[in-house]
């Protein structure tokens, strides 16, 4: 049987449904040395801001029950030094190439997109990260908000034709409100979630672990969580959605398939095993053989539920 | 920097409890250990469970090529470790490396080799490199008791010297490393070496400190939390000295020189 | 060294910060093979509603990474048969007893602490359950609404100069909103965090496992979710606050105390371990020996952030 | 109900492939194994890491009290089945346990043991009590294929007949276990029996439904998605046939007469 792993997100279509999750995956050449690139649905780098940053004071990371916290705080080499020293290698994947961006206030994200635009032929979509404090309203995260969420997607729809996703924050009562926030200001796919917050602590030392107390916690233990907020999202939106949380295995894609993603992205496995996110793929196809689904997009949003 | 990596099946094919929280263990990784270099690590899969989750960087303790084999000299100090010391002969772990730069050759000798704790584990290696080459070398190693020290008897065959410290006074030197190598300096005269050191951090600011001004080139093996051992995670940023960001522990090091850095508390 | 494991959460005073969270302790009978229900600092009884609930239908529970799903549905005896078959059990017991109440209106809540006041010398407390859908304004949960959550607890406070719990659902943008809300309403103690809302799916079957498509996620892995909460609260509030979240060892109630909990509850552990809670207090005793801790409360909100 | 538990760290004796998918495993569990009654499970914890979390259910299949191991039968579906068939003698899992109600003594006979795949295994323990007893009894057991097919040596010595059944005929009869079991009632003209049934919910339904108005007391060990095993969680309520709510598996059952319950898809 011939299996078609391809689905279409909009306009942008993908080979299979496997994509890499932003900050988990470097500028994508850290894992050439242990992944077909091309195999791959696509890659998203990891977020790229305005100026460099160089991130957080340590720790960054701890271990928690089967998950991770971190702060890395989006250290990046910055857009001119991306164009210059990562875009070239970006440029000869044949897989999907999507670059997610980030910042402080509106114009920092508005900057990044102008700068990206000399190259804009070889990025085929653009993730708007807006789990990152407004610096210019108070620091609350631009994400939580639904009216920061519409300007901030309207004043990016402006300014690019390319496949526009919104990468929105799990830390809310209510997603879908924040999905159609994003709708509504133009975006063309949804990416659903970013990391959960969370805390651990030294008890030894009587401090929180990371430098930054709280942190961005990722990997299986969030996987039912991610589920729950794309099966909320996906009953308040229709644009398509690309689920994120915890994917480590082919099942963990299809779970999200079902509760209603047209792709996936996986971040946190790929620390813990380099070569994860093409043997996902390989096992994708192994699983809709072994169940006998011939296209893989028939299982997106098939879940049933009476 | 871009050295061939290799993720191995590795398994175990020797466990030895050393002291009561230090465990040497062989595992066959004939591919990583034909390419390591003294002060690479690798990082272990525990289980292909979740729960420990991401591998445990540890130091190439010993190694042989042709034999295809790799050891590491375990601590108990969690959980990861503690499986790790748990496991027997014929058990599987998922291996990535060889990991990071290893140690660069002395430009002044002698190689002063100076390890606390599990800390001598790349320097067992180094010396036996050394040795190899026919570079004189020293080392000054610390544990906490006589319970703990090892090692000892193999550092005399590559070393000229080897002085062992513990903390209470039960075997060798009593007292903290940093003063027995102050004192051994100042005795054999030693101004112009290179040291190689790998141990608690406080250790090693003391030791850089002390090293400060005096004709050492001082290389410091550091440790970081780490999430994936390559440079992916970003994770294991280490203080640069000139206060211009970080280095990454897991490509830019371990070892770095230590007018590089800052080191934490 | 002696030490002073005792605490006080305003006028309720416990023999150690150790309770049971409700639900996952049934009436405390079922423990008593297990556990000498005397050394814990407390027990929690399940929710107890006005009148009996049979609860959901099958599969109520589903593990997951480090954790599992359920939705029990508040099954319990109801308040009639509770004070009838359980209370007397309840009342042979030394530690201090606390009576979780729920239901689908105000009146339900009322009408159970109605019934409760007959029997009330021998309850040490109440918690009230707020994450359950308000089956009147639309069936959007309780706890979600601070305005509700407002008007839930004046009422209840009313009723009774018993020392009231109010139980947070962690599932919002803004813990710290609900736990003002519940102290303006006149709570004694604020508990915090009842289950996140998560999902797994049956792939083979393209079915979510539990029977109510989502469920109430518990266990280690959300103890990071759960710290990083009672932290946002300590920070919103000056009350009294009970942690809850994947609470398996004394580190873990150390972990609590030091972000600001008075006192915690042991969950899920207690179906992997009937014994755990036992264990936990004794821990916890050698913990403070170990390090130097003679008075257990001294550590309460002693994390140094700087 | 509240016959006494135990919580035994419990020592792995042996452990046998009987087959691609089975193992028979025996665990030293001397109070739980002095105890336990036929139709009793225990609940397993795989680990003291916090995946898998829970502990999983399983039937006790043999026991011996006097020398104090009692030995489970575990098909590999899923990973905490998987981490027990990987077990090595000297391994330690926590056990709670004997856990439910067992079998009740037949009132009609003969006692008729009815069993699918792994449902066997509370059967074999029935099977030998029975035996001891003098009660006569005959079995009909199912399997996948012939490479699955175990106990039917075991079962002959204590049952007066032995019927086996394999999905693809490559052993026995060919068929189903609800057909070959109405085939054998009839050429036998059993209209008087009891019977004890446990294997996958399909196999247990349609026997429960053959024999509505036949002169047979018929009871069921089911299975649940169960957390504790003790009755705490509330977890593994199976619907009761009167339509008045549910029952749960672990302490009212999980052996039930099949007129209590309703059985799920
Ligand atoms: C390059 C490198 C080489 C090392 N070589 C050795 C060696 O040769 N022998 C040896 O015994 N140990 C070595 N370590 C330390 C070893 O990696 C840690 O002891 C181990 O990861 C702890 O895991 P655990 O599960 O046992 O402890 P955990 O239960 O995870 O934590 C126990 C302690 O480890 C610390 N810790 C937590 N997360 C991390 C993390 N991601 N990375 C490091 N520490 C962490 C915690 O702060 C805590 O103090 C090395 C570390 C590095 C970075
Ligand atoms: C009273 C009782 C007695 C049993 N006796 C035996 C026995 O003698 N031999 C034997 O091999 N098996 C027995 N089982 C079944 C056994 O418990 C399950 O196969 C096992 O829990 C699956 O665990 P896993 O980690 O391997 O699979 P998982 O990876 O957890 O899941 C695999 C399959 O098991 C199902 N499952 C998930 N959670 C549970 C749960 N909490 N309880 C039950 N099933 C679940 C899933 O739906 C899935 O189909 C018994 C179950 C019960 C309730
Ligand atoms: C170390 C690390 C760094 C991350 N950096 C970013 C980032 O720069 N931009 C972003 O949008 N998301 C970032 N994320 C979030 C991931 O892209 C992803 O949404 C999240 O980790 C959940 O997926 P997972 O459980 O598969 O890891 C990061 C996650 C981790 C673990
Ligand atoms: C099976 C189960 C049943 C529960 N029932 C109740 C309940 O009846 N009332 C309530 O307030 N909380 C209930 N809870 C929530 C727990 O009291 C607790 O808040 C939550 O499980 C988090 O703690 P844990 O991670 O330690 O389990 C239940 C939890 C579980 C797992
Ligand atoms: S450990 Fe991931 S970048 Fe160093
Ligand atoms: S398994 Fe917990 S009540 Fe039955």
């Amino acid at each position: 049987m011939e299996i078609d792993l391809s689905v279409d997100l909009g306009s942008l279509n993908l080979a299979n449904p496997v994509l890499t999750a932003s900050g988990t995956f470097g500028y994508a050449q850290e894992f050439s040395e242990f992944v077909n690139l091309n195999r791959l649905g696509g890659v998203v780098t990891k977020s790229i801001t305005r100026y460099p940053r160089p991130g957080n004071p340590p720790h960054r990371i701890v271990e928690v029950s089967c998950g991770m916290l971190n702060s890395i705080g989006l250290a990046n080499v910055g857009v001119d030094a991306f164009i210059r020293e990562k875009m070239p290698f970006l440029r000869t994947l044949q897989c999907r190439k999507i670059v997610n961006i980030a910042g402080e206030c509106i114009e920092d994200y508005v900057a990044v997109l102008e700068k990206l635009a000399s190259v804009e032929e070889d990025i085929d979509a653009y993730e708007v990260n807006l789990s990152c404090p407004n610096v210019k309203e108070g620091g609350r995260t631009f994400g939580k908000d639904p009216e920061q969420v519409f300007k901030m997607t309207r004043a990016l729809r402006q300014m690019t034709g390319k496949p526009l996703i919104v990468k929105l924050t799990p830390n809310v009562s209510d997603i879908g409100e924040l999905g159609k926030a994003a709708e509504e200001g133009g975006a063309d796919i949804l990416s659903a979630v970013n990391t959960f917050v969370g805390l651990a602590v030294d008890v030894e030392r009587r401090r929180p672990i990371l430098g930054t107390v709280t942190g961005g916690f990722s990997g299986p233990a969030i996987k039912p969580l991610a589920l729950a907020k794309v099966w909320e999202l996906r009953q308040a939106v229709d644009l398509p959605i690309i689920g994120i949380g915890g994917i480590f295995r082919a099942n963990d894609v299809l779970e999200f398939l079902l509760v209603g993603a047209s792709a996936v992205q996986v971040g946190t496995a790929n620390f813990v095993d380099p070569s994860i996110s093409e043997k996902i793929v390989d096992e994708l196809e192994q699983s809709c053989r072994r169940m006998g689904i011939s296209r893989i997009r028939d299982l997106i949003g098939a879940l049933e539920t009476t | 920097m871009s050295r061939q990596k290799f993720i191995e099946e590795a398994q175990v094919v020797e466990k030895e409890q050393l002291n009561p929280t230090y465990f040497r263990i062989r595992l066959n990784a004939p591919r990583i250990s034909r390419h390591a270099m003294a002060g690479q690590f690798i990082n272990i899969r525990m289980t292909h469970f979740y729960d420990p989750l991401l591998p445990r960087p540890m130091s190439i303790f010993r190694r042989n090529g042709d034999e295809g084999w790799l050891e590491v000299l375990v601590r108990v100090v969690g959980r990861g470790s503690k499986a790790l010391s748990q496991s027997e002969p014929g058990d599987r772990f998922t291996v990535l490396g060889p990991l990071g730069n290893g140690f660069s050759l002395p430009k002044k000798l002698p190689a002063v080799l100076i390890g606390g704790g599990t800390g001598i584990a790349p320097l067992v290696f180094l010396a036996s490199e050394l040795s190899k080459m026919d570079v004189p070398s020293m080392a000054v190693f610390g544990f906490r008791s006589q319970s703990e020290v090892c090692c000892v008897e193999e550092m005399r065959a590559f070393c000229q010297e080897v002085f062992v410290a513990t903390d209470d006074g039960s075997y060798g030197f009593r007292g903290l490393i940093p003063d027995f190598f102050a004192r051994i300096a100042e005795e054999k005269g030693i101004d112009e070496a290179t040291l190689y050191v790998c141990g608690p951090v406080p250790m090693m600011s003391r030791i850089a400190d002390f090293s400060r001004g005096k004709g050492y080139d001082v290389f410091l093996s550091v440790e970081a939390h780490m999430a994936c051992g390559f440079g992916a995670c970003v994770g294991c940023a280490v203080p640069r000295a000139d206060g211009k960001g970080f280095v990454l522990a897991c490509v830019d090091g371990p070892v770095f020189n230590a007018k590089e850095i800052r080191l934490g508390d």
